[in-house]
């Protein structure tokens, strides 16, 4: 493994990892090999798991993303594939666009080497208020913040936008998932984890998660691969 | 050739940036002079202002210096700072302004749930215009100061009590109700 | 003899006093100009300073004046207010802010879809900063609320106004964007 000298800290997230490999091993990013991408990828993700690195979910969450790209393109008919690499494509050229334009704008820092004033305070400043509003303004600025905002409870922005984006199902999220199915020392059917489940990420998120507990010997899997049972802690 | 800064530029840099009084020793150090000097240096300043077409002038109390506008200015200044005061309340005002409005008395960190941010500036400015006031402690955890609208409030938007609040779009209450009550089966 | 007020005078007057951006409308109503005299007016004020022996300068941003000191007098303002220099900004908040500034308003979502990753402390830390602020809510689903980028945003990197955010140019991106650059030769 030591030819990868990889600077694990200084990837901003995926997007970045990502642009990294695309120019290191000089693939097209108009059309990437997805097979080599995701090999440097996971060796990535994997050199950091062994520099027992904490790795944002989001860098997994590209991981599902990348092999479900690859699976996809090994059906009979790849065109979900291709629009899938197509997204992501475009996500890596906005990204990298942005990067660009940020290089550029950090030429142009000069901190905050101009001087201002404060405003000076006159003496009636803090003045009631004048103009006239019609009451609609209220009713329009509460169904803008929306009702179940208004009860204090909502909801981060992260939730709403999941719902609205249907994005990438989490694999942690599926990690947890499954380890709380095995919780009490019960075995669990793998076939029993994707019961309901018909959203593809979720069930690539699925995939990836037995795959990691099972690498990672927080779970066995039996001989024929379809129950699953939670490790006893060992002393060592 | 003026490439070497003065020293009574420098001192000038000093006093516009600080706004408030600067003490003698506190120029002398930054310049690297002794104290004893500073008079004379703020003097040069204070000349050229009294020359050329400057709105500005030195102020000299006890041991510290000031930069402000001269007497004469007063006028016009209040005239454009006037104007600012009628700016309308901003999308941030508005909406804190209406979530006190519609759940009084709310506390600063209720807001700041509400709206995602912390929203504590926005709420002093609405105090400072007479839209919203104090109302005691709230009877949560941590007793935090509760927020009410006024009677400003009421004058501002039309209304002649917060019983006329608008009841915002109520034809979409039906579905909410019926889809609230089946969110609100998650065990607590 | 200088017993009239010169416009000038008074502009200066005004933008001492406001501190902050004052737009020109503003300064014209309170002169009783109209307001495309505005800017010779205050190109005056800005010659005095340029000749005279002045720490101070016109910012010009958007559409509206400022007052400022000149860029080499920050050391001694430092050294007197005893503050530092801003840090260079880390990359992740230079992406972040670089994705407002060309896309405002935009929501935090917007931002993290872009970036690909959480990016919410980073445009916290950004408004804490001054440079970014809440610009209202968005009209997407969840109305989220949107960030601009501020007024110090483009004097911290030297700007008039956003029309003069730096292009990305095709070179930065020639090692990615093979065989695309006839794209960009739109005409203007």
């Amino acid at each position: 493994m030591n030819e990868i000298q990889f600077k694990l800290d200084v990837f901003e997230g995926p997007l970045d990892l990502l642009l990294h490999l695309i120019s290191k091993h000089q693939l097209n990013i108009h059309d990437i090999e997805i097979t080599k991408l995701l090999e440097q990828y996971l060796l990535y993700i994997d050199t950091a798991r062994q520099q027992n690195l904490e790795l944002a979910g989001e860098f997994l969450e590209m991981a599902a993303r990348l092999v479900y790209i690859k699976a996809a393109s090994l059906l009979p008919k790849p065109e979900e594939a291709e629009k899938a690499k197509r997204d992501l494509q475009g996500t890596l050229i906005e990204y990298a666009l942005a990067q660009a334009a940020a290089r550029q704008l950090r030429e142009h820092f000069i901190a905050d080497d101009i001087f201002i004033r404060k405003p000076v305070r006159l003496p009636r400043q803090q003045q009631a208020y004048r103009l006239r509003h019609s009451p609609d303004r209220l009713a329009e600025t509460f169904v803008q913040i929306g009702r179940e905002r208004m009860k204090g409870q909502l909801l981060s922005d992260k939730i709403t936008d999941t719902v609205t984006q249907a994005r990438t199902v989490s694999v942690i999220s599926k990690v947890v998932f499954i380890l709380r199915k095995l919780w009490n020392g019960d075995s669990v059917a793998v076939a029993s984890l994707y019961e309901g489940v018909s959203d593809r990420s979720a069930r690539v998120a699925t995939f990836l998660a037995v795959l990691e507990l099972t690498r990672s010997g927080r779970i066995r899997l039996n001989e024929e691969n379809t129950m699953l049972t939670i490790c006893q802690k060992k002393g060592r | 050739m003026p490439e070497e800064k003065s020293f009574s530029a420098m001192a000038e840099a000093i006093l516009f940036a600080a706004g408030e009084p600067v003490e003698t020793s506190r120029i002398a150090q930054a310049l690297g002079v002794p104290d004893r000097e500073v008079s004379g240096i703020v003097a040069q300043l204070e000349q050229r202002y009294a020359e050329a077409d400057s709105a500005l002038q030195i102020l000299h109390l006890e041991n510290a210096w000031q930069l402000g506008t001269k007497q004469e200015f007063a006028p016009v200044i209040r005239t454009a700072m006037e104007t600012r005061r009628m700016q309308p309340l901003s999308n941030a005002a508005m909406e804190t302004l209406t979530i006190i409005a519609y759940n009084q008395p709310v506390s600063k960190g209720f807001i700041e749930r509400v709206r995602g941010i912390d929203s504590s500036s926005i709420v002093n400015s609405l105090v400072d215009k007479g839209l919203a006031e104090e109302a005691g402690r709230i009877d949560v955890p941590g007793h935090p100061i509760g927020y009410r609208t006024t009677d400003l409030f009421l004058r501002v938007f039309g209304l002649h009590s917060l019983e006329e609040l608008p009841d915002p779009h109520p034809a979409e209450q039906s579905e909410i109700f019926t889809g609230e009550l089946t969110e609100q089966d998650v065990p607590s």
